[in-house]
């Protein structure tokens, strides 16, 4: 059983940018020292809509990077789609505004001791933690691949800078919009023994990172995924964020993917088991 | 200014504060106290905990409503023992208050669970969360049918002996909860945990279908306040020497004290720390700081005040 | 594209659409007519009349909660000659369809009210508004307790004949809301209205008193919506073909149409029209434009679409 | 029974501008050609706390005063106290916000056809709507005296502007921080004397508005006063604001302040019967 990743602090942070990218905001946030607990795969939980919100329940975003040299200090990146009430009041808050941020929560993503070759796939928003997992991982000598799919090109986040750490980057859109009409998982199959890959870190849609699984299931390729599960708490006290989970014995478990999660062990996930996040 | 005296007791527990975690909102406590020492409240009111391990239900297990929110997490725990092997010890490390809550699907399981737990050093109380379907009786609500709660008590009760307190934990979805409130006093409970989940629904308007995987859920939060107000004062009014534990969508101070004045002697907070993990600190000195400037010298004082006959002021 | 069907019915009565104004939340009609023309929403259900004139509560007879409010008007009203005198031609004279409220303190009086309004032209259907305390048995809300629910429907059933069709409205604060249901049905009632207010209560901080002039109050408004659509979700699937209007914290097409899809022919709109006077409108177009974007031909289609068997798609 | 006023309409309507004074707030509002129809006495109903709000309700304010000439057209002037959650929300809305409001709304502060004296007194923020009413009987030809009261001088809102059209202003505060120490009812019964008053406005607290009637009963001042009850819709159709009112028979009916108000005659209105604003 896990416990809550033990750096997480409940803080006031300001909003130090929000750009527009595609369909997606950018927001800055300044968090000061905190950046330099929060690693890939970390997820934050933010209080939206103001004093007299009706919105009860905190915001989970992916970390998609922090800076620590930057002149506010601290500051983490979040890649946010405004989709219903909480993110759309987010993606409308301008600089200045003052949030309440509980940073850094779940588990990280595990970075391979060796220079191994390594694959990163991203759905939509789900690249957002990828581009600060390459520049780990290319320092540590492994060669980054990158696969980024959406349904259209306003969904594909792939910033120019990012790419630096990325040996190749190709992009799949299923209406064609950019890159490759199709989907992500399309070329995976081939890519693992093209490139001779070991480990996919994947995030993005529970059924683009179960297409993943079966594709990795079976072969010796380790797929560390970004789960998205309906998470009310974000802290591990509320047991709405779970995953089905089978242990070495094929007992299931309900895990929470706040706690035990969000990167997760894909082969040790009861896949048809999962609900679906709305 | 006199020091205020912010105890209370509930049954023969006494506790340095009146506010408590709510059950299911604190998980097994390890998590809150990342936020801040479980000493420093009144007490913690662990998850309700079943005789076996159960998974739960399927997700999507919430849903936000407007100013509340819907779960159904469908007790997903690790069973009694693995409790009082694991998290019991964890609590008395960290001199938490601990109120144990159980819960089952029959009259006979309760009582398992009382003796289990009987002999098991460090319990201030029992809450006996009485939400859950009658397994024996077409899983019909225990709480929603005066004989089964009270033979739910009246088994816990016998079994547990004098020694903890056992606090009766009912549901605002009933015809007369007064009428369940006597019966379950009579049949032992020291107080009443008021209230539990309001049934609710959400339907998915993408897959137009019920949303949670449970298909209803339990509502929370500030929306339900004025539920919950109304039923600390029905329950008060008619049993005013039994101590109530307050609770559904408190998130102030102000919250609080109004569950205090219509008839609650402790307060739980739950949905409130799903939006703000220290909420329990800042409702427990807002607490404070309002009984003062109101000019009460001790929290006791303003139990049940708003039934204070008329012409009566402070 | 086909034009959708937007039209709903109720025992025999045609609605061009399914939403209605809210008993009690449209006064006479004549104010909300400086909004909107009255023709132009699916029909004006009036505030309850009963036999004699009354004055209410006292004030305040409202709090604010979170996204609700409680009222306690206490059927403030004109008695229902003065009604018929005044109210009904008005609404005629707007060419709106009209669902008459009635509400009694006694069986008797809900059948004086029937026979009183069964000669009156130009009523559509008849709202029986149960959550009125008996005074012929200690005060219990007729809604609350199965056999005087019965009584109510069967002596206006008798009274008013097989012409207006007679619509029960019914009270979520009970243990078996579906047995309820059945029993007005089997009485008579050609269709239901879930949910009226739910009890509660807000104290004030400043006098540490219940806040409202009746003690307690009604919640409405979206705090509720999740317990309306749990209520209309469980009577459809109890009584698949009695017609429901359904309410409780509608405010946008879509929350219509959550209702619509658990189960209701048709939706009122109570709080929302204090929070917008044209909430109304706002909320039919809003419905249409939805339905059209998932595909319905009619509204007929999607109610109850949630309850259809696990696999089938739209 | 009255019928809401015909005026009135739901509009959306911009902030233009926000000041604070004393211990309220002035808030400018463009409202177009509606400004031609409000009176004073009228009030708007105002939505509060922005699209995910848990606030349900309007909150009720006083036209302070209309203006016309403005470079935006026509604007209206409310006068607002930070007092709860809505109250404060709105207090701290700048330039540019658009409000939903519904103007303009309730019954005006009839106007003498003759030119008689009045004397025009107001409690807190009561005192707004009495500048732009003592213009109008300035415009008539009657002599305007006020008087303002307040528990302390952050809340006596008297506009330097607003004292061309009345002939004398004496201000009273509880603590005396302000003008004389004492009630703004003190001297109402010599001013009645002394100025051969003919007409009492009075707007402000219910206990305010009481006493003053105690004083003008009996005698052959009218007393047109603005009430206040807790209101939910503002539009007549919740029934929530009703004021206890006698007919000359003695009848007692229970008016809705907001159609049948909020200016009233004090004489009618059953005192011993009103409730308590909170
Ligand atoms: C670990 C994690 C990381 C995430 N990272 C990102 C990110 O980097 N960028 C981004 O745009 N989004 C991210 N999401 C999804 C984001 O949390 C939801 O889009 C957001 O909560 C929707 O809130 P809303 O108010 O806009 O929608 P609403 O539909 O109004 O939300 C209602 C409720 O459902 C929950 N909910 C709705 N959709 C989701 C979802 N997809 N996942 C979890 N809860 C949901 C909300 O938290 C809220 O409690 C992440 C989710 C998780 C769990
Ligand atoms: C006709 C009329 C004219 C008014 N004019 C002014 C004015 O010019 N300036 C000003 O500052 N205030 C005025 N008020 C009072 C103002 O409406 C309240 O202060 C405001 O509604 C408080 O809202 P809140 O959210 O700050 O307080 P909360 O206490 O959070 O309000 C909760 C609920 O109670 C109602 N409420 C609370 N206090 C009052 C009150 N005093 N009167 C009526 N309803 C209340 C609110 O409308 C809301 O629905 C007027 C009220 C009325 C009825
Ligand atoms: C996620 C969640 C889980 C809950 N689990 C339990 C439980 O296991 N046992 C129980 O008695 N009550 C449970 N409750 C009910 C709470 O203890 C409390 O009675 C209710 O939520 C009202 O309080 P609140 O509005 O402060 O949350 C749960 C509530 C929530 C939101
Ligand atoms: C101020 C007010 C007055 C009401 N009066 C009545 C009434 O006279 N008769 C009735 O059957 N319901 C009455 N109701 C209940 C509403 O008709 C409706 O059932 C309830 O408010 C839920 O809908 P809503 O959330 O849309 O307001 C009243 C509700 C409010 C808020
Ligand atoms: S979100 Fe609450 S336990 Fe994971
Ligand atoms: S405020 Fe609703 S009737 Fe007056």
């Amino acid at each position: 059983m896990a416990t809550i990743n033990k750096a997480a602090v409940q803080i006031r942070a300001t909003v130090v940018g929000n750009k527009r990218v595609g369909q997606y905001y950018q927001l800055i946030i300044s968090i000061g020292e905190i950046a330099n607990q929060c690693r890939p795969g970390n997820f934050v939980a933010i209080n939206v809509g103001g004093e007299s919100s009706r919105m009860v329940l905190r915001r989970a975003f992916a970390i998609s990077r922090v800076s620590e040299s930057s002149s506010f200090g601290g500051t983490m990146e979040l890649i946010v789609a405004p989709h219903g009430s909480g993110s759309k009041w987010l993606c409308a808050q301008s600089e200045g505004t003052v949030l309440d941020v509980v940073v850094p929560l779940g588990t990280a993503f595990g970075i391979p001791t060796e220079p191994v070759r390594v694959l990163l796939i991203g759905g939509g928003y789900g690249s957002a933690p990828l581009f600060g997992l390459a520049e780990t991982l290319h320092a540590r000598g492994c060669r980054v691949d990158m696969l980024l799919g959406a349904s259209t090109a306003g969904k594909i986040y792939a910033p120019m800078e990012g790419k630096r750490a990325v040996n190749s980057l190709r992009i799949f859109t299923e209406d064609g919009s950019m890159g490759q009409l199709g989907q992500v998982t399309d070329p995976i199959k081939s890519l693992i023994e093209d490139l001779d890959i070991a480990v996919i870190y994947s995030c993005g849609p529970m059924p683009m990172l179960s297409a993943i699984n079966e594709i990795t299931s079976g072969t010796n390729v380790i797929h560390q995924c970004a789960v998205e599960e309906s998470m009310a708490c974000g802290i591990g006290i509320c047991m709405t964020c779970v995953i089905p989970v089978k242990d070495e014995a094929g007992n299931l478990s309900m895990l929470r993917s706040c706690i035990d999660g969000p990167v997760m062990d894909g082969a040790s996930i009861a896949w048809e088991k999962t609900g679906q996040v709305i | 200014m006199n020091e205020l005296d912010f105890s209370t007791t509930i049954g023969n527990a006494w506790f340095p504060s009146p506010i408590f975690t709510a059950s299911g909102c604190a998980s097994s406590g390890r998590e809150l106290a990342q936020f801040f020492p479980l000493h420093d409240i009144g007490g913690v009111v662990t998850k309700s905990v079943m005789n076996k391990a159960r998974h739960g239900r399927p997700t999507p297990r919430m849903a936000e409503t407007p100013s509340g929110m819907l779960n159904s997490i469908g007790l997903q725990g690790p069973g009694i023992d693995a409790f009082i092997a694991k998290d019991i010890p964890y609590l008395i490390e960290q001199k938490a208050r601990i109120i144990v809550s159980i819960a089952g699907e029959t009259v006979e399981e309760y009582a398992t669970l009382a003796r289990k737990l009987r002999s098991v050093a460090g319990i201030s109380a029992l809450e006996v969360n009485i939400s859950c379907p009658n397994v024996e009786n077409r899983g019909l609500v225990f709480a929603c049918d005066p004989d089964a709660s009270r033979r739910v008590i009246d088994g816990v009760r016998r079994t547990i002996g004098g020694e903890i307190p056992i606090i009766a934990k009912l549901s605002p979805d009933v015809t007369d909860l007064v009428a369940i409130a006597q019966g379950v006093v009579e049949s032992g409970a020291d107080a009443l945990a008021l209230i539990n989940t309001v049934l609710g629904m959400v339907i998915n308007l993408d897959t137009m279908r019920p949303h949670l995987g449970g298909t209803t859920g339990g509502l929370s939060g500030p929306a339900i306040r004025p539920i919950a107000v109304r039923a600390i004062y029905q329950v008060h009014a008619a049993l005013p020497k039994t101590p109530i534990l307050g609770m559904g969508g408190v998130s102030t101070g102000r919250d609080a004290l109004e569950m205090i004045a219509a008839g609650a002697s402790a307060v739980s907070i739950g949905t409130a720390s799903f939006t703000n993990p220290t909420a329990l600190i800042s409702v427990q000195s807002e607490l404070k700081e309002l009984l003062r400037i109101k000019g009460f010298e001790s929290l006791r004082g303003a139990v049940g005040f708003a039934h204070r006959p008329e012409g009566v002021v402070q």
